[in-house]
Formats: structure tokens, C-alpha cells, sequence
């Protein structure tokens, strides 16, 4: 959308110098996943956040914070601004004011989409994007957690720790059948596991998910739910979703956003009473 | 009016449509419900000839239009509201409702009951589509639906996003396009009691599949609500 | 021819008997030391009366003889006095005055000065430029004099010049300054020559003078460099006005349908060649109305490019929709066959097509600045092409769906809008604008089977800064470009001014990736 | 823990291309060379001057072709200045030449010709060490490796794609074209370079240079082929077909696309320029035509004829155009331009995936998918 004027020297410091030396391009260096500040257990921290597209103000003085280890969903009408909101977390969209930290130190409005995946944070996106051409296991192996640098990738072939840890991906996503199928072939739901799959091997400390059980079956929903249970603790997820019963499976926080902020925030049977809520969304 | 026949369609890999019948008839208003993904949608954009249909038929009008080209099909008389408003940006509202007519060679007169339903659209005419809310944003896209008087007229998600208020004008207004009985009126929702209050047939759909269809009257009967929501 | 003049002069002065001249000064004529003659001669002329000329004439034409004491014209069977022009007895065996080279130029220039007073202000104004290239000090007096005389405005600028220039040589420094300072506020390159020789000590020795020669040959360039700089802003803007024209085209198919046409500047030179054709239609058929083959040329440009590209699009282009650089190619590859068509139909050399006479010659603004009509045209041309555009797209139906179409394709056709048929009209329209451009062209550069190659890339750059579907855009980056670059090529040559155009706008696009009229949004991407 | 280099570029081709490699360069550099010294000319098996220039030439144009090959098929980034890069390493090897003239050119001045013609006094600063082959030979890799790597920058870096980047690549040669046009910028001009003498201190014209010649560049083609495979086949290719297919993806992954882009155009670049250093004393000329627009385009068909995404299929559409051209410019070449412009529409409308494409669709059984 807008030009980035910050490309990061991140991925290959030989080549850094002439990257108009900018301070996030070298704050980039220093980010190396998993000694992320967490000394006030907040992970994500966003703070009177605005983004307006021509006129429609998407984001309005929006504020949320998620802590360390936590499942928090997401859930609001269309054009409640949640998909804006994962853009201006993952650096694909620049807010026009607020900010938004990572941890304690890092300023994601000052990164470019790598640099603020390395830096911990995963995105599933709401249609499912995978790449089509590649085998399964190499989808997996992409997104394997590892050193993205051009060079490495020259010369990078697999450790054995990796395909282990890429075949035991495959099992937890039920897809070991498939590993060597284009992912192209694969059905709607086997696409979205896919790329949960991907946020797996990826390591993140923050799951960023639009939509994870769109187009699932019943039993995929819930493998899903159980799934991501699961993973709470070890990694913060972010959980987008319209599905009610699913949110639910869930347990932990929702928040409801409405025209771009935060309307209310609380356990789901609280948040289900609350006529506002009521009013704008739940009624259906 | 519109008889649907065992359409199907795939996306990738898996059976999106598997097999869909139905018919709706002018005056009645046939509300068709499912969660996200079930393919909703994809069976509107079926109908629409937005995507082609793998296998099966829809006639309109007793006429055979399963692979006629969208404008076709607008002509023989199917109005769309699409979901999420999907109204031209940088047209005014005037030439939004204009669009409308496109179907209809030369005619270039937007039907007064077109803003006496919708009275802002009036106040709106020379603002630019993108600077209207969600609200009025939706409004304009039935305006735009209804220009040409279509036999039938298709909803999806009408009250998707929109503020209560809306919510009932855009309720009164099918309903009494609905007792003009010149329409037939095919509304996609996921907001039960918006459905309900309409419904004079339901389609429930899950997967792919009806899994329930009946009258409207029966839906709390019938359980809808509760097929809905786990 | 000389002689009817000269006896239709002399029968002038005899019906009007008036003061005569100084018998001794026409005496003085006869002289025989040459240089004597030289210094008569000057004499008469400052006298700037008619009679002088008609003396100065006669010894011009050996007619001046010298009969006793008395100088007397000779014509044929008849002879007057030189004095008073009294028509007198033949002399016998008069003596003649001999006139050498040297006096004969004397003569030459005091004539050419005297008609400085004559009644024909045309014969006047032509002496007066004349004139300008050889001043001599010695016709101060007499300019200054002319001066005082003259009435018509434009002579009286040359004059002035003349006399500030024949005072140059004067011995008083006062007098030059004051000439230099008159002509400091010309702006003719020959004085600047003039003015150039001064500000040597050779030429100049009192310093005063030399200072304000230099002053004012600042002052002179000055007044050229501007005016040489807004003559480069008007090329840059007939310039902008072609690249308008090619960039409108390709700013409409690639707002519809996303694509770079490679053979748009193909276009253009199919608009081109109907120009052409058009001029030896007329010519063959109606040379008296030749001049008016470039109107008729209109329509029939128009209608060719359109022609072709409708074709183009059926038979290509829509078959690769969305697969925009596989559509590069198969253009590229259409323009190929376009431009060996040209080759084959029209011969590979370039065609002649010429102005029209009335957009022949310009409009002088300054003294070295002129602007060529058919310069002039092409501007208003493409204004009026933009106005069509604009009322087009804005003020009827099919401008409307062909903008819903621009902004959502699949909903356009879900209100009833045949897109597939608004593509081939949009592109039809915008392959005709080309045509159009290529039709101002042919006004201004050569015609020529690969004239379009040069095109395509300044078009596409203009789309690239203007954004893309936006006329506003289009028409800003278009001027700019063309000026901006016109003015660069005088700063620094044309092949600089590309490359610092094209660094400019991989500058820009970093900034600005939409364009300058950048649409901020969902729409975008 | 990695495996070594050597072992990993053997794995790169299985058995059969390693045979097909070898078959390759048995042909190119024994039979060839074997047939034009040794079989009389009028011997219907004698392989003539003629053919051996075209063929050499036409291998130039392969490892153009697979260089162009890597960004296109594999990156999905259409370049339209290729030419340039091309020309480049010509003209820096062009130099070199020049000055192997020495004092054989028509003024016997140790300037080159159009110097003297200019009447320059010494060389310019950007000509001093042309004379060592190996500083030519550096330059022939780091000119074009320069320029493609600051443009590549700004141009990647503002994130233009499609066809906003194959236009300005395009605009980016077309001004190139007309910097060496001028005289003024010590290339010959218009003439460019030529009438040369010796290369390698060898008179140009023996057969021996030309075969040896010929020799090279069927080495560096078969070189090139190895490598590119290596590269397509390592987790940097799929990075990079990961980027042409779902860019976004990769960078929401942590993959900064930018340098990878930047790897494979400026690696895309030095392999033009070195194909280009090898064309030149092969073909005797270098102007700066070779910079032209159609030039340039030209090498994205030969790509797309033979089948891009595969290897094998640029190096296979380089031969068929330009044999195709050598037959037509003699036969009847009014005709090419048709020619070759339909190719460029048919091959886009009916063979995408180009000849390779075409041959696979023909040998699997129908109804199969890719």
C-alpha cells in the first residue's frame, strides 16, 4: 500500500550496506526470536491505533494489549476493522497514528513483514495462502524456523532434527498421507491445516489466525479448537473468528471489536449478555 | 420464478456445492441459512454465472440460463446485492443507482420508490459511494439492485456489519417489496431472527448440503435456530 | 528601370520647385581628389533632401557631368541644374565626373541612408534593417535627424538602435555611454556582438564605458537565456501534448483491463500514416483544397487505430486476460507484424508529410522567440482531444461503465454491464486517441514505419506517474514530463535528460508507488 | 554437517542428463573441432566456418536464454533489458580486443581507430587496464553485476513488479542505447567496435581461435546449465518460486524477498555479460544495437518457445529462433518480422508452457495432470 521506505538489510548483512542505513533496517539485526522482553508478561500491546482508507476510517483509536501465553479471540461484524488490525500487526499495513510494541522494545510500525515474522510473529490469512507448486513437506520446510538468509538458503539442505520435526508436523496435521501431493490439490480444509501447519514449524511466540476453521468440517473444527488448546501456554494466540461454537470450544478471552475499536472485552458468557454486543453482533 | 437443479461446484480439491435443488417464487421471500463457509455464497455466485457451474441446471423464468454470462442473466431479470456492498468507490450515488440500469438500454430514470424507501440516498445523490457508511453503503447497493425492477433479487448478508437501525429499514423494505408480489426474493443471512421475521421458506445449508428446508413458520419448530448455532 | 525611376524623380522635383541645394557643396562633387568627393557626398547626405538623392542618384548613374563651373545632370536630350534642378540648354561637350569603386560605395550607403526619408515607410522600415548591420559614425547626425522625422513605431525601435550603435564610435565617452545604455535594453544577438567588442580596452579605452558594456551584455543574455528557456517550455509543452495523447490511450486499456499494450505506439503510427494517406488522397484529387487534408485526416485516424485495435484485442489480448506479462509479449509480437505491414504497404523510408500552409510559419512573442503554428496546434489539438476524453468518460454512459468496470469488474457485470464488450469499446477508444496522437505527430517528426517504438516507453511512464485510471494524472505527469524533460535536454543534452527522467521516476515510484494522484484504499492492489 | 559442494553439484542431474551433458560436450569439443580441421571441405561431413560462428554465436544466446530462464521462469520478474547486460560484458571484452589491435588499425596509432578519428589524445580513465586480459575478464563479470545490482536495488527495494519493472528495465536499456550511441562516451558510437586483429594475442580469424572459442562457450553453456540446475534445486530455488507464486506468504514467513529477487537478477546479469564477452570475438562486432528494445524482448521468446520453468527449454527455443532467423534473413527476409511476430502471439495464446510443454502434454498419457 504504502512504499516502504525501511527495507531491512535483515536477511543478508553482506549485502547491507547502501540500505539507506536506516535504524529499523539494523534493529533488524538485533531480533533474534526468543529473547523477546517479556518482563511485564505482555506479549502484544496496541495502543490508540488509526487507519483510515479514503474516507472509511478502518481503525479507530483502537487499544488492546494480550498477554504472554494467552488465547484471546477476536470476534465482530465485517469491517470491524479485524483483518486491518493483523495488517498493521504484521507491518502489510502502516497505522496512521498509535503505536504498537511487541514485547517491551520492539516497535512493530518501524518493521517490514520478515522482519516482524522473525522477530516471533506467525499470520494465518483469512483465505487460505499456501504455495501451490511445492510438495506439502516443502511448504513445511519453507516455513521451517530457520536462518532465512539468501546465503544459508544456497547452501541449506535438511538436518535430521528438521525432517523429524517437519514429519511430526505432518502427523499432528494429519497430512502425512499427503507430504509429497502438490499442496495445490489439496481440499479447502486440508489447505487451512496446511497453513496452520506452517505458523507450527514457524515457531512463533504470537499466532496471528483470520478465519482458522472457514470451510472445515465439524471434527476438523474441533481437532482444531484442541489444537490450538494445546498450543496456549507456550505460544499467544490470536484468534479471529465468526464461528461461535467454536469460540466457545475455545474458552479464554473475547473481544469484540465494532467500526474499528475495542466495544467490550471478557469471558464469552459475559460478553454474550452485553446488550451493546447484542445489538451490533450476537443478535444473529 | 428461479428452479435450481442439483447443482454442483468444486474450489481445489473439495465438493463446495454438492447437488443443491431448490425454486423460489414471486412474493415469497426465501431465506437461505448457514454458517461461514458452508458455501453460501459460492452458490450465489453460482447463480449469479460469477462462477461456472460444474454440473446441473438453474432455469429463470422457464428459460435455460445455467451458462449464460452475468449481464445475461441480469437482463432476464435478477437483481444481486452482493456481500459486503461491493458498491463502485469513485462513482457518485447517482451514477451507483445509474449502474443499475445498465441492463436496460437507453433507460436512464432511477424509479422514484427507489428513494422513498431509502430516503438518504436522496440527500447522498452527488457524494462518491466510498464516503458513505456501511449502512447507507448497503442501502445503495439495493437501490442499485432494485433500478430495474427485477423479477428476482437476490440478498447476500444484507445486514452483515450494520447498525440496527439500518437493519430495520432494510427489513421493512423487502417486506414490502416482497407484498408487491411483482418479486421474488432469495436472502442469504446468518442473523436467525432477521431471517426468521422474513422467512416464508428456509433453506438450511451445512456443508455443502441442505440439511433442512421447510416454511418459514415451522423454523422455531423445526430448530433452526439451535441447527445454527452449534 | 533606373532610368524611368530616375526621370520620373527628376519630372517630381521640376513640378515642385522648392529651395535648392548649395551650389558649392554640388560643386564640391566634381572635385578631383576622390577623398574631396567622399566628404561632398557625406555633406549632402546629412542635408537628407530629397534633391541630394536625386544629385547622389545621377552621379550613381554617371549621369553628373561638369559643364564650366557648374554640375549639371544630363538625360539623354535634356540637361538640368544639379543645384536647383532648373531644366537647362544641353551644355556642350560637358566633362564627366569620374566615380571610382570607393565613391561608388559611398554613394551606395548615403542612398541607402537617405531613403531612411522616404514617403514609402516600407522602403523606410527595409533601409532601417539595412541599416542595423552597417553603422557608420558618420550617419549619427542623419540617424538622428530620421529619428526626430520617423512616426511609425517599429521603425523608430530599429532607428534608435541604429543611432545608439553609429554613436558607438563617437569620440565623446559621454556619448557612447549613453549609447551603450540605450543599447542595453535590445535583445538581438548582432548588437550583443556589437556590445562584445567594447569590452575590450583594445576597441574601448575609457572604462566607464567599457563597465557598461559589460553590464549590459548581462542585461542582453539575460533577456536571451529567457528567452530560450520559455521557448524550451513551450516545446516541452507540445512535447507533453504528444506524450497526453499516446499516455490517454494506454491510461484507459490498462485502467479496464490491466495491460500494456507494446503495440500502442503502433497505434500511433497508424494515426500517422492515415495523415499520409490522406494528404496524397488530396493531392491526387483535390489539390486546390490540399491544405485541408489534416481535418479530414482526423476521423479517418481516429477510425483506423480503433479499427486495428479492436482487432487486436478480439483476436489477442482477451484471450490472455490476467496474464499481464504473457500480454507484453503477444503486443510486442503484434507490433512486430504492424511494423512490417507499414514496411510493406508504405516502403521501410520515412514518408514526407507536410504542414498545411496556414500552420505553416508562428507567432513572434520576442526577437528570438518564436512560436511555430503547427506547435501551437498540437496543443490546442490535445486539449481538445482531453476535453472529448474527459466529457466522454464523465458525462455518458458508456464513460460510466467503463469506470465501474475499471473499479469492479465482477460487479459490473453483476448490475448488467457486458464487460467483455465495454473492453473492446474501451479499447477501441483508447487505440483511436492513439491514432489521434500519431496524427499531431505527423506534424512534428518523421513518419515512419518504426516511429511508434520510441513512444510506448514515455507513455507507459507517464501511466506510472499519473496512476493508474486517473485522467487528472495523466495529464499532469504528461505536461511535466515534456517540460521537464524539454528543459533538461537544453541543460544538458537529450540523452542525459532520459536517463535523469527515468532515475527521477524509479525515485518517484519509491515514493509514490501509486502515481501522483495516488488512490489510498481496498481498491488499490 | 553440510554435504561438500562437489558431491552436492554432482546429485543436481541424474544420470541420463549427465550423459546427455557429456554427449553434449563430446560433440561440441571433439567431433566438432575434428571435422572442420581434418574432413575436406567438399566432404558432406565437413563442419564449415560459417556453421561453427553460428552455432558458438547461438550457444552465447542459450546461456542468455537459461540466464534469462532464471528470473522469468523461476522468479517471475520479466526483464526486457537483458540486452543490456548482454552488451555490457561485449563491450568491456570489446575493449580488450580494441586494444589487441595495437598499431594494425588504419591510422597505426596505438589509440584505437575511432579515437584517432575523434582525435583523442590519450585514452580515457575508464579504458586504462583494458589491454590485461584480466582485468577485462573482471569486468566483464562486475560491470553488468553493478548495474543490475543498483537498479535491481532501488527497483525491488519500491517493490515494482510485473510489468512496471519489465518497462522500466526496458526504459533503463533504451537509455543505455542511447549513452553508447554518442561518441562522447568512448565507445565507438554507432560503429562500436570492430575490425579486430588477435584475441589472446591469436589472430581472430585462425581456426584454431575459433574453435577454442567455439570450445569455450560449449564449456561455459554446459557450466551454466550445471549451476542453474544446482541452483533451482536447492531451498534457494524454492524460495524463489515460492516468491513468484505468493510473495506475501514468504514474506509473513520471515523470507525477505528483496535479496533473493536481488541474488538471482544480478547472478541472471553476470551471466549475460560473460556470454556476451564470449560473442563478441565469435561474431566480430559489438554495437550498441545490441541494446535495442527488440533485442532484448527477443530473449524472453526464446525463453518462452522452448518452455520456461524448465532448463532445458530455453537453451532448446534459443537454437529454433535463431536458426529459424538465420534460414529466414537468407531465404526471405521480409518475411522474418511476420514471422517472428506471430510467434511471440502464438506461443503466448496456445504454448505457455512453450515446446517442453507441449513434448511432456504429448508424452504423458491424457487425462494425467502435470
Amino acid at each position: 500500500m504504502n512504499a516502504r521506505n525501511s527495507y531491512p538489510s535483515l536477511l543478508d548483512p553482506d549485502e547491507s550496506d547502501g540500505s539507506g542505513g536506516d535504524s529499523s533496517g539494523q534493529q533488524g539485526h538485533r531480533i533474534i526470536p526468543g529473547e523477546l522482553d517479556l518482563s511485564h508478561k505482555v506479549i502484544l500491546y496496541l495502543d490508540d491505533i488509526n487507519v483510515s482508507f479514503d474516507g472509511f476510517k478502518a481503525l479507530n483509536n483502537l487499544c488492546l494489549t494480550i498477554d504472554a501465553g494467552e488465547l484471546r479471540c477476536i470476534i465482530g461484524p465485517n469491517g470491524a476493522g479485524k483483518t486491518t488490525m493483523m495488517d498493521v500487526i504484521t507491518g502489510k499495513t502502516r497505522p496512521d497514528s498509535g503505536t504498537a510494541f511487541f514485547g517491551q522494545s520492539i516497535d512493530l510500525t518501524r518493521l517490514s513483514e520478515p522482519e516482524i515474522a522473525h522477530a516471533g510473529i506467525g499470520r494465518k490469512f483469512q483465505k487460505p495462502t499456501i504455495f501451490e507448486q511445492h510438495s506439502v513437506f516443502e511448504n513445511l520446510e519453507l516455513a521451517m524456523k530457520t536462518d532465512k538468509r539468501v546465503w544459508r538458503s544456497l547452501f541449506a539442505c535438511l538436518r535430521d532434527e528438521q525432517r523429524d520435526r517437519i514429519t511430526a508436523t505432518l502427523r499432528q496435521i494429519r497430512l502425512d498421507a499427503q507430504a509429497d501431493r502438490p499442496a495445490g490439490l489439496l481440499s479447502h480444509g486440508q489447505k487451512q491445516w496446511l497453513e496452520i501447519g506452517m505458523l507450527l514449524v514457524q515457531e512463533p511466540q504470537l499466532l496471528l489466525l483470520d478465519e482458522p476453521v472457514a470451510g472445515m468440517t465439524d471434527d476438523e473444527t474441533m481437532r482444531t479448537a484442541e489444537l490450538f488448546v494445546s498450543l496456549a501456554g507456550k505460544h499467544s494466540l490470536v484468534v479471529v473468528e465468526h464461528d461461535m461454537a467454536f469460540v466457545g470450544q475455545l474458552g479464554g478471552l473475547v473481544t469484540v471489536l465494532h467500526e474499528g475499536s475495542v466495544l467490550t472485552e471478557g469471558p464469552l458468557s459475559v460478553v454474550q449478555e452485553d446488550p451493546r454486543v447484542i445489538e451490533v453482533y450476537l443478535g444473529r | 420464478m428461479l428452479s435450481v437443479e442439483g447443482i454442483n461446484q468444486y474450489y481445489g480439491g473439495s465438493h463446495i456445492l454438492r447437488g443443491l435443488s431448490f425454486a423460489t417464487e414471486s412474493g415469497k421471500v426465501t431465506t437461505l441459512l448457514g454458517r461461514n463457509g458452508v458455501g453460501k455464497t459460492t452458490l450465489l455466485k453460482c447463480l449469479m454465472g460469477v462462477l461456472p457451474t460444474r454440473s446441473g441446471s438453474i432455469r429463470f423464468g422457464g428459460r435455460d440460463i445455467t451458462h449464460a454470462a452475468p449481464h445475461e442473466r441480469v437482463r432476464a431479470g435478477i437483481g444481486y446485492v452482493p456481500q459486503g456492498r461491493e458498491i463502485f468507490p469513485r462513482l457518485t450515488v447517482e451514477e451507483n443507482l445509474l449502474m443499475g440500469l445498465a441492463s436496460q438500454p437507453g433507460c436512464t430514470r432511477i424509479p422514484e420508490r427507489i428513494f422513498e424507501m431509502f430516503p438518504v440516498l436522496r440527500q447522498m445523490l452527488h457524494r462518491r459511494g466510498g464516503d458513505l457508511s456501511g449502512g447507507q453503503q448497503q442501502q445503495l447497493a439495493i437501490g442499485r439492485a432494485l433500478a430495474m425492477e427485477p423479477k428476482l433479487l437476490i440478498l447476500d448478508e444484507p445486514t452483515e456489519g450494520i447498525q440496527p437501525s439500518i437493519i430495520k429499514d432494510i427489513e421493512r423494505a423487502i417486506r414490502l417489496l416482497a407484498a408487491t408480489g411483482e418479486m421474488a426474493i432469495l436472502l442469504v443471512e446468518q442473523y436467525y431472527d432477521f431471517a426468521e421475521s422474513l422467512a416464508d421458506q428456509y433453506l438450511l445449508m451445512e456443508r455443502g448440503e441442505f440439511i433442512m428446508q421447510g416454511k418459514g413458520e415451522d423454523m422455531p419448530k423445526d430448530g433452526v435456530r439451535e441447527a445454527l448455532a452449534v | 528601370m533606373t532610368r524611368y525611376l530616375f526621370a520620373f524623380l527628376l519630372y517630381a522635383c521640376c513640378a515642385s520647385a522648392h529651395a535648392a541645394l548649395d551650389a558649392q557643396q554640388v560643386r564640391r562633387l566634381a572635385a578631383e581628389d576622390s577623398s574631396d568627393k567622399v566628404a561632398a557626398i557625406e555633406q549632402l547626405t546629412q542635408t537628407a533632401d530629397p534633391d541630394a538623392v536625386r544629385v547622389l542618384k545621377a552621379m550613381a548613374d554617371d549621369s553628373l557631368f561638369l559643364a564650366g563651373d557648374r554640375v549639371v545632370i544630363v538625360d539623354g536630350e535634356q540637361a538640368f541644374d544639379a543645384a536647383t534642378g532648373r531644366a537647362i540648354a544641353l551644355p556642350e561637350n560637358p566633362e564627366s565626373i569620374t566615380v571610382n569603386n570607393r565613391i561608388r560605395g559611398e554613394l551606395d550607403g548615403a542612398l541607402a541612408a537617405l531613403k531612411l526619408f522616404d514617403t514609402d515607410a516600407g522602403v523606410r522600415l527595409a533601409s532601417a534593417q539595412k541599416l542595423q548591420s552597417q553603422v557608420s559614425p558618420a550617419m549619427a547626425p542623419l540617424l538622428g535627424r530620421a529619428l526626430e522625422k520617423e512616426g511609425d513605431g517599429r521603425i523608430k525601435v530599429l532607428l534608435t538602435l541604429a543611432y545608439a550603435q553609429s554613436r558607438l564610435g563617437d569620440a565623446d565617452p559621454a556619448v557612447r555611454l549613453a549609447a551603450v545604455k540605450a543599447l542595453a535594453e535590445t535583445s538581438s544577438p548582432t548588437i550583443r556582438s556589437v556590445l562584445l567588442r567594447l569590452t575590450e580596452k583594445a576597441s574601448e579605452p575609457d572604462d566607464k564605458v567599457r563597465y557598461e558594456a559589460v553590464a549590459a551584455l548581462q542585461s542582453i543574455d539575460g533577456r536571451l537565456a529567457l528567452a530560450e528557456n520559455l521557448a524550451r517550455v513551450f516545446s516541452g509543452l507540445s512535447l507533453g501534448s504528444i506524450l497526453l495523447l499516446g499516455a490517454l490511450g494506454l491510461a484507459i486499456t490498462y485502467g479496464v483491463m490491466g495491460v500494456i499494450n507494446m503495440a500502442h505506439g503502433e497505434l500511433l503510427m497508424v494515426g500517422a500514416y492515415s495523415a499520409y494517406a490522406m494528404q496524397s488522397v488530396f493531392r491526387a484529387y483535390f489539390p486546390a483544397a490540399v491544405d485541408w487534408y489534416l481535418p479530414a485526416a482526423i476521423p479517418v485516424a481516429f477510425f483506423a487505430a480503433a479499427l486495428v485495435g479492436v482487432l487486436m484485442e478480439r483476436t489477442v489480448i482477451r484471450w490472455l486476460y490476467g496474464r499481464t506479462l504473457e500480454t507484453l509479449l503477444a503486443t510486442w509480437g503484434l507490433s512486430l507484424v504492424l511494423i512490417q505491414s507499414a514496411r510493406v504497404v508504405f516502403g521501410a523510408q520515412n514518408v514526407e508529410v507536410s504542414n498545411p500552409s496556414w500552420m505553416s510559419g508562428g507567432v513572434e512573442l520576442l526577437p528570438n522567440l518564436i512560436l511555430p503554428w503547427n506547435r501551437i496546434v498540437i496543443v490546442g489539438f490535445a486539449l481538445f482531444v482531453l476535453l472529448l476524453v474527459w466529457v466522454l468518460m464523465n458525462k455518458t454512459r458508456l464513460g460510466m461503465f467503463v469506470r465501474a468496470v475499471t473499479q469492479n469488474r465482477r460487479m459490473a457485470g453483476c448490475v448488467g454491464v457486458p464487460t467483455a464488450r465495454i473492453d473492446t469499446l474501451a479499447f477501441a477508444l483508447g487505440a483511436g486517441i492513439a491514432g489521434l496522437g500519431g496524427l499531431a505527430l505527423s506534424q512534428i517528426s518523421n513518419v515512419g514505419p518504426d516511429m511508434g517504438q520510441g513512444y510506448i516507453v514515455d507513455s507507459f511512464m507517464v501511466v506510472v506517474l499519473g496512476g493508474v485510471g486517473q485522467l487528472a494524472g495523466a495529464v499532469w505527469a504528461a505536461l511535466g514530463l515534456g517540460i521537464f524533460s524539454k528543459l533538461l535536454e537544453g541543460w544538458a543534452g537529450a540523452v542525459i535528460a532520459k536517463i535523469a527522467i527515468l532515475v527521477f521516476i524509479i525515485v518517484f515510484i519509491q515514493k509514490r508507488p501509486q502515481g501522483i494522484f495516488a488512490l489510498k484504499g481496498r481498491s488499490v492492489e | 554437517m553440510h554435504k561438500p559442494l562437489t558431491l552436492r553439484f554432482l546429485t543436481a542431474l541424474d544420470g541420463k542428463s549427465w550423459l546427455a551433458l557429456g554427449l553434449f560436450l563430446a560433440v561440441t569439443l571433439v567431433a566438432v573441432p575434428l571435422l572442420h580441421l581434418y574432413v575436406a571441405p567438399e566432404s558432406a561431413f565437413h563442419v564449415s566456418a560459417y556453421a561453427i560462428t553460428l552455432f558458438g554465436k547461438i550457444m552465447c544466446y542459450a546461456i542468455v536464454a537459461v540466464a534469462m530462464d532464471l528470473i522469468w521462469g523461476y522468479g517471475g520478474i520479466l526483464s526486457l533489458g537483458h540486452g543490456l547486460f548482454f552488451a555490457l560484458g561485449g563491450y568491456a571484452f570489446g575493449m580488450y580486443l580494441m586494444r589487441q589491435i595495437g598499431r594494425d588499425g588504419s591510422y597505426q596509432s596505438d589509440l584505437p581507430d575511432f579515437m584517432v578519428f575523434l582525435d583523442w589524445k590519450e585514452l580515457p580513465w575508464y579504458w586504462s587496464g583494458s589491454d590485461s586480459l584480466w582485468w577485462v575478464a573482471l569486468l566483464v563479470v562486475v560491470v553488468p553485476a553493478l548495474v543490475a545490482f543498483v537498479f535491481g536495488y532501488f527497483a525491488f527495494r519500491s517493490r515494482i513488479k510485473g510489468v512496471y519493472f519489465s518497462i522500466i528495465t526496458q526504459a533503463l536499456t533504451y537509455a543505455a542505447m542511447l549513452l553508447f550511441f554518442r561518441n562522447e562516451t568512448g565507445f565507438g558510437g554507432n560503429n562500436g567496435f570492430t575490425d579486430f586483429k588477435r584475441v589472446f594475442g591469436y589472430t581472430i580469424t585462425s581456426p584454431d581461435t575459433r574453435l577454442t572459442l567455439f570450445g569455450l562457450t560449449a564449456l561455459l553453456l554446459a557450466l551454466t546449465l550445471v549451476f542453474a540446475r544446482w541452483l533451482v534445486t536447492s531451498k534457494f530455488g524454492r524460495v524463489l518460486t515460492a516468491i513468484r507464486d505468493a510473495e506475501s506468504r514468504v514474506m509473513f514467513i520471515g523470507y525477505d524477498p528483496l535479496w533473493y529477487k536481488l541474488f538471482v537478477w544480478t547472478l541472471s546479469a553476470i551471466l549475460c555479460g560473460i556470454a556476451g564477452a564470449l560473442y563478441v570475438p565469435q561474431v566480430g562486432i559489438i554495437n550498441p544495437s545490441e541494446m535495442s528494445t527488440a533485442n532484448s524482448i527477443e530473449i524472453a521468446i526464446w525463453v518462452a518457445v522452448g518452455g520456461r520453468g524448465t532448463l532445458i527449454g530455453p537453451v532448446i527455443g534459443a537454437f529454433v529462433v535463431n536458426l529459424a532467423k538465420s534460414w529466414f534473413t537468407v531465404s526471405f527476409p521480409e518475411y522474418w518480422l511476420f514471422f517472428l511476430g506471430l510467434l511471440f502471439i502464438v506461443v503466448t495464446l496456445l504454448l505457455p508452457q512453450g515446446l517442453v510443454g507441449l513434448w511432456k502434454k504429448l508424452a504423458v498419457k491424457p487425462g494425467a495432470t502435470r
